[in-house]
């Protein structure tokens, strides 16, 4: 392990060698309205920027909330880790990657460590548009976190997390938002990243929870799941409610310009998270007795995942229509991933990432009416449901089927790399202890009691 | 001496409590207990999976007396802590050997 | 009950069949100065509504702090589904009521699920005024909350939380805010709604609190109050600023136009806080002979409450003393509230919110200088105070008792209602075992062991 | 203490009484593109400022994590009111004094409770560059909280705050940042406040940790420290992530115009946090073992508080340097002050602020870029390691000599002043109880079970 | 009748409650405790300080018995708990005067 | 065999725990408990109202010797307990019928 770090220490120091100071871009004096509307889309980016990157918190602390008391420690660091280090690595490699001169509409190159030749990026200043880049690489990197929670090692996690960063996401965003990207060039919609950040750590969250195992004690020799019940459950909502106001900047930022449409797209987000909320409570309370907590929690999310790619290009209703389905898509999918594939997702990070981001995806092709694209200067489309056709559904549906075989191989190949090298499950005593205390010496809330485990099964 | 160990539901603490002081026995400790007994644990959901907790919370409540009031107090706390329902808890006693209050080092039945 | 939630599931899928899709409005090329105004007051009021949205957060972290463990997941979901309920029923109605065509002064109808003819609001992006209205209405509503918490019934609470706003909250909109409103035309004033949310809110959560009852335990016999104390303080401190945070959208986003005027409206909110929090301290301190931290968390509130009539209308000393008497009126509301009222307030929802809400509003009439109304660029109108007489403060007072008579008998009508058939109080053993259990089949901290409560009334 | 209250409110009471309302400033009919412009800088500018205030909550969920769970309540009370008196004292005083008519480029004068001739401070609203400012003296005053935790009597705390941001802080403020301070004239540069906030409020915590003494049980009758685990290693990572999400608002805003500069900004601000973040991973992970996670978040904080004065005037690679060294700076400062100086400093106060300050504000004078400070608008400057020589260097360094030496001696004689007077330090029986109980009659979590202390020291 | 109390990890909980149902001793109370015997102390770090625990988390289970099932709880007990490790725990026995059956007033054997 | 049970204040264990090591008993178990005594509970504020705490948190320590260093032990934990105030707390002493040592099933005073 101290080799590793050794290794990571020089590797961050090398970068500081290793590269040619970039120039800035020109301050234009901000007078005229060319110069005035470049500030204040500027302004708008970096805003939304700063959301997207709160959302970090939102993500440790929903994971955190949801797991158990013993763990907390380790998930607030990941949490804080694969933010600085994915940063880091996006702006030295992921960016050039993801938005370099395009080979071959499979991969960027060139503007490692940010070096672009212009210092704009359509109209807007390169950095602004490289921290908005780095807080949505992030943010699909940390989606990983909860699918693994309460047993993966440290180490594992930030090697993985580096290489999402630097390697899986950053390719998939060249093929879907790069302009010479293969997908974006075939015409796929994806407004805001349902596929691009959402399926992509769903399905890095999948392969990782399958390949680590479930966690000690998750289930039953004879396969039936047990309850292991998170620990704080304000903790989760306050992290859901920092990923709805993350998602604020998330969907309206995307349009990368201040323009009424982000108007628009505030108000399909607000319906679709609306409506998965309620859908997920209500059902939940049908389906269980009661209202339940942490699902409705869920719901919301799920919403808002699902809205991610088509935010711009449907109507209100759509919007709450494609709330609802995944309100109670999610309900159905963690018990279905539980259950039935028994891979233990600790927060519901498949259900409600790679569930509901290919479901937004397929959402477009339904729901996209050319008049809201148009409207709001993206693309002009209409889906299945408004006489579309089934063209762009198509479009939509090789761009899932094509993203997630990449993140799945690439996953795969990841995770086997690790477990053959530095391994990525902690042993079982371990995980009895709890990580903050096998992996970081730490109690979370040495002031408090905890209380013996005595769940039972049903 | 004896120490009388009542298992009871906690909501019933503050009448077995006021039992215990109108008899002259103001001093006592508790303790935060789970039990398991012909009560039922209940059943929690967890994002669709239900567990049951075996163990309900309980408080144990140890309080030293002397042998001629044992009788007046276990009929004081039975009073006070029964509801009738499964549930409602028991009651230990032991011998104890001694008793030392520690401020003053008295010992045997003026420690109590 | 399980009637009732498919009525609920049925009439959100309705909502979806029901509406005929609204033409988006145009995206203007940006380019000429007015375009660019309007996209700098589309991304002004939109970040101002997602901060206001995030007061969600803050009024359920306030209310869970300041309440017992065993509830605090209720009340986690009540905060969570009180905006998720409330935004889907204001979109559809609410909205439609408030802004309207207007009937007589008195409601506005037409515009349902924000079908409005015009795609913009005074200038503004029609979807960016509709996301900032659904935020403040999910204010409104989450007031209620707190007040009774602990022992009110889930179902009943998401039906009144739609009845308020969707009908009692809009209703007093459009007579404040509404062009052809009553109070409107009359001349009353309340900038941002120290009456039209705090107020209301406020009386609905007293209403609410007195017909529901205190929590078991709350007054002995002979109607003493007995001390609940609250749960998590820090959880109750981090509420307050979330609060306070939100504010800076909600007092200076009610210019719905970026102006210098924002400059004024942030001071003069900032003041008011910083006064009722210091003097709430002090005060207690005098008082209690400690300075009491949640009272002082009060006082912040209190004195953001106050201000929020009268932030665009009156000086920075002006503003300065309105949340002096806030925060002075607050500790003693809740005294009163407590010991004479004998109403349960756990978190002081009546006397933050009703009591400021009125105090704020009279304080209009007192304060306002018609300098600083024209320099805002709204009403120019001179209070008592400032030689205008009492003319301001007659229409002030008039609002103010139309807006309570209002909804005091609105309120006490549907708590009736819900009393009658779902009921709305819980059974004294739900309470016991806390509503997390009773009403949601969890617990919020299952891994630390509670301490038995034993606490004596003085 | 009853007669310091009654004078306190007094206090507050007569200012309402003394001072002549301003007359706020004229609301431009914003068409114009100048006109336009002043609105979007005010917009930014205010958010930035809502940023910045929320940083108090940061402050005070950083210090409640890393110290006990019997002195949480006192550090939420702390860090709410010494914002609340602080505003108030910043807009009677500090304002005045820090950016007022220049006297012999030591002091402000004229302009007390913001009455100033001009409304507008170099086109921006006086409102919001007030605004802004107190948001900044707050900060300033606060990080003073964390360094004396779990020790310090609240009166004393109050009294402390109001002198750090009426006096203390605003004189240094003048001198680095007012047209006429000495040594904003002699070409000293600190972007965003490296020095004027946080060495001030670094030395500040020094000095009054130093002075209040350890607290009880932290050292050894031989010197040796043992440790005090912090209760809630969560709400210190939420902490973190506000105060980062803050500087988003504290580096960026301080362009106190809204210009393609800001984004250069928030990159060298992102880079540097994440830099420091992992470096102090890293080097924790080899130094004790395992990555250890409150360092790490003191390793984000120190990169923060790094680049603050370097911001506008590095380029990316030097941000993300100046970040390395920090985390590292970070790690070593707190077992030297620790071991050392023997200074107790619960949450690593002065080795977060001080010594990064002053780190932070040499590194100017060795990475400054002309071609930066010239593309961002501010100081066209070039450090040692770029062709500058050392003379940027010598600037800095008497910069950080005179602040130093400034704070140095008003602190010690405002700590000894309340020494002598009200006292500062609390009982070891107070200690014991908890300051919570001993302050303000209050247990911060009264529904959990507390852990008896066992810890043994090493 | 004689209480047993057994003083074990907290991960053999379940083990041993299985064991005192299948031999008729379905109620229990347990206590969590912390313990100190053989068993070292953990390590943990705070900030760079190395601190130890000296007291690790244990259950404290306590069951009455009557005297002829004495032996053969104990053994359940020990066979359930032990994990051949330093820290598998005591077992101590007392003696008990008698027990109450609180819901209904029985008395002695009839009340375990 | 004995075992001696003391209640006393948290902030005493530490010495009383290095009394107990030096006579060559560094095992023991410990509970955290709430008693009520002579001592008065703590008035606190909640908004304004006041409330009573009426139990206090104690700490029982439990530590099972030899009969023939009862004396020594119970001398030892008195003289680190005391502080001279009310409130420093019991000491209660009860027979011990048995002990065994789970990890090695070896009981009697071997166990200890
Ligand atoms: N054999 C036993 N040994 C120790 N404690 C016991 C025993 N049986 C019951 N208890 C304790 O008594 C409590 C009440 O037992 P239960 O059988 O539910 O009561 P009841 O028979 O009065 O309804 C349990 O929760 C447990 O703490
Ligand atoms: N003399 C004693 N009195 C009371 N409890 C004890 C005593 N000795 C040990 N214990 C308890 O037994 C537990 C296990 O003791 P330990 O010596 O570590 O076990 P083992 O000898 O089986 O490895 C301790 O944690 C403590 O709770
Ligand atoms: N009769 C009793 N039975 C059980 N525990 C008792 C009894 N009397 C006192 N205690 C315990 O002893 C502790 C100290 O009692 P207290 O009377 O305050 O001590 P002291 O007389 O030494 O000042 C109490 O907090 C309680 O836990």
């Amino acid at each position: 392990m101290r080799r590793f770090i050794v290794l990571a220490m020089f590797l961050l120091l090398m970068m500081v060698l290793m590269v040619t100071p970039a120039l800035a871009e020109e301050a234009g004096e901000a007078k005229t309205p060319q110069g005035i509307e470049t500030s204040l889309d500027t302004v708008w980016v970096l805003i939304a920027a700063a959301l997207v990157f709160f959302m970090q918190a939102g993500f440790f602390f929903l994971e955190g909330g949801l797991t158990r008391a013993k763990n907390v420690s380790n998930a607030m660091l990941k949490g804080a880790m694969d933010f600085c280090l994915g940063a880091l690595i996006f702006w030295a490699v992921g960016f050039a990657l993801m938005f370099g001169a395009d080979r071959g509409g499979f991969l960027g190159t060139g503007g490692f460590f940010a070096n672009m030749a212009d210092p704009q990026w359509n109209g807007l200043p390169l950095y602004v548009f490289l921290f908005f880049q780095i807080a949505f690489a992030g943010a699909a990197a940390t989606i990983l976190a909860g699918g693994i929670a309460e047993r993966f090692k440290f180490g594992a996690y930030c090697i993985a997390t580096v290489t999402i960063t630097g390697l899986i996401y950053p390719v998939v965003g060249h093929w879907i938002w790069a302009e010479g990207g293969w997908l974006y060039r075939l015409g796929m919609l994806d407004f805001a990243g349902s596929t691009v950040v959402h399926t992509v750590g769903g399905i890095c969250a999948l392969v990782g929870a399958w390949m680590v195992g479930p966690r000690a004690g998750k289930y039953d020799p004879d396969g039936t799941p047990r309850a292991i019940p998170g620990h704080n459950i304000p903790m989760a909502a306050l992290g859901t409610f920092i990923l709805w106001l993350g998602w604020y900047g998330f969907n309206p930022g995307s349009t990368l310009k201040a323009s009424p449409a982000i108007a628009t797209v505030a108000m399909t987000t607000t319906l679709a998270a609306s409506a998965g909320g309620a859908v997920a409570m209500f059902l939940t309370w049908a389906r269980y007795g009661k209202p339940d907590v942490s699902m409705s929690m869920n719901g919301i999310l799920a919403g808002l995942v699902a809205v991610t790619a088509g935010c711009a290009y449907v109507s209100m209703v759509s919007a709450f229509a494609i709330g609802l389905v995944a309100g109670v898509l999610v309900v159905f999918a963690v018990e279905f991933v539980d259950r039935r594939l028994r891979v233990d997702d600790p927060v519901g990070a498949v259900s409600v990432h790679a569930v509901n981001g290919i479901w937004g995806t397929i959402a477009v092709g339904l729901f996209a009416q050319a008049s809201y694209g148009e409207a709001n200067g993206v693309a002009a489309v209409n889906g299945l449901f408004f006489g579309g056709g089934v063209a762009q559904l198509g479009k939509q549906l090789l761009g899932i089927v094509s993203v997630s075989a990449w993140v799945a191989v690439t996953a795969t190949l990841m995770f086997l790399a690790l477990k053959k090298t530095v391994g990525i499950r902690v042993s079982e005593e371990s995980q009895r202890v709890g990580l903050d205390v096998s992996e970081h010496n730490l109690e979370a809330y040495p002031d408090f009691q905890p209380a013996v485990a005595e769940k039972g099964g049903m | 001496m004896k120490k009388l160990e009542a298992l009871i539901r906690p909501e019933r603490l503050e009448p077995v409590m006021e039992g215990l002081r109108s008899l002259g026995y103001p001093g006592a400790t508790i303790t935060e207990v789970k039990g398991h007994g012909k009560q039922k644990g209940v059943t929690h959901m967890w994002r669709g999976a239900g567990y049951r907790l075996e163990f309900l919370p309980k408080v144990k409540l140890e309080v030293v007396v002397l042998d001629e009031d044992l009788q007046r107090v276990i009929n004081a706390v039975v009073k006070a802590a029964r509801t009738g329902a499964i549930g409602d808890g028991k009651i230990f006693v032991y011998e104890v050997a001694d008793a030392v209050r520690i401020r003053t080092g008295e010992s045997g039945f003026q420690a109590i």
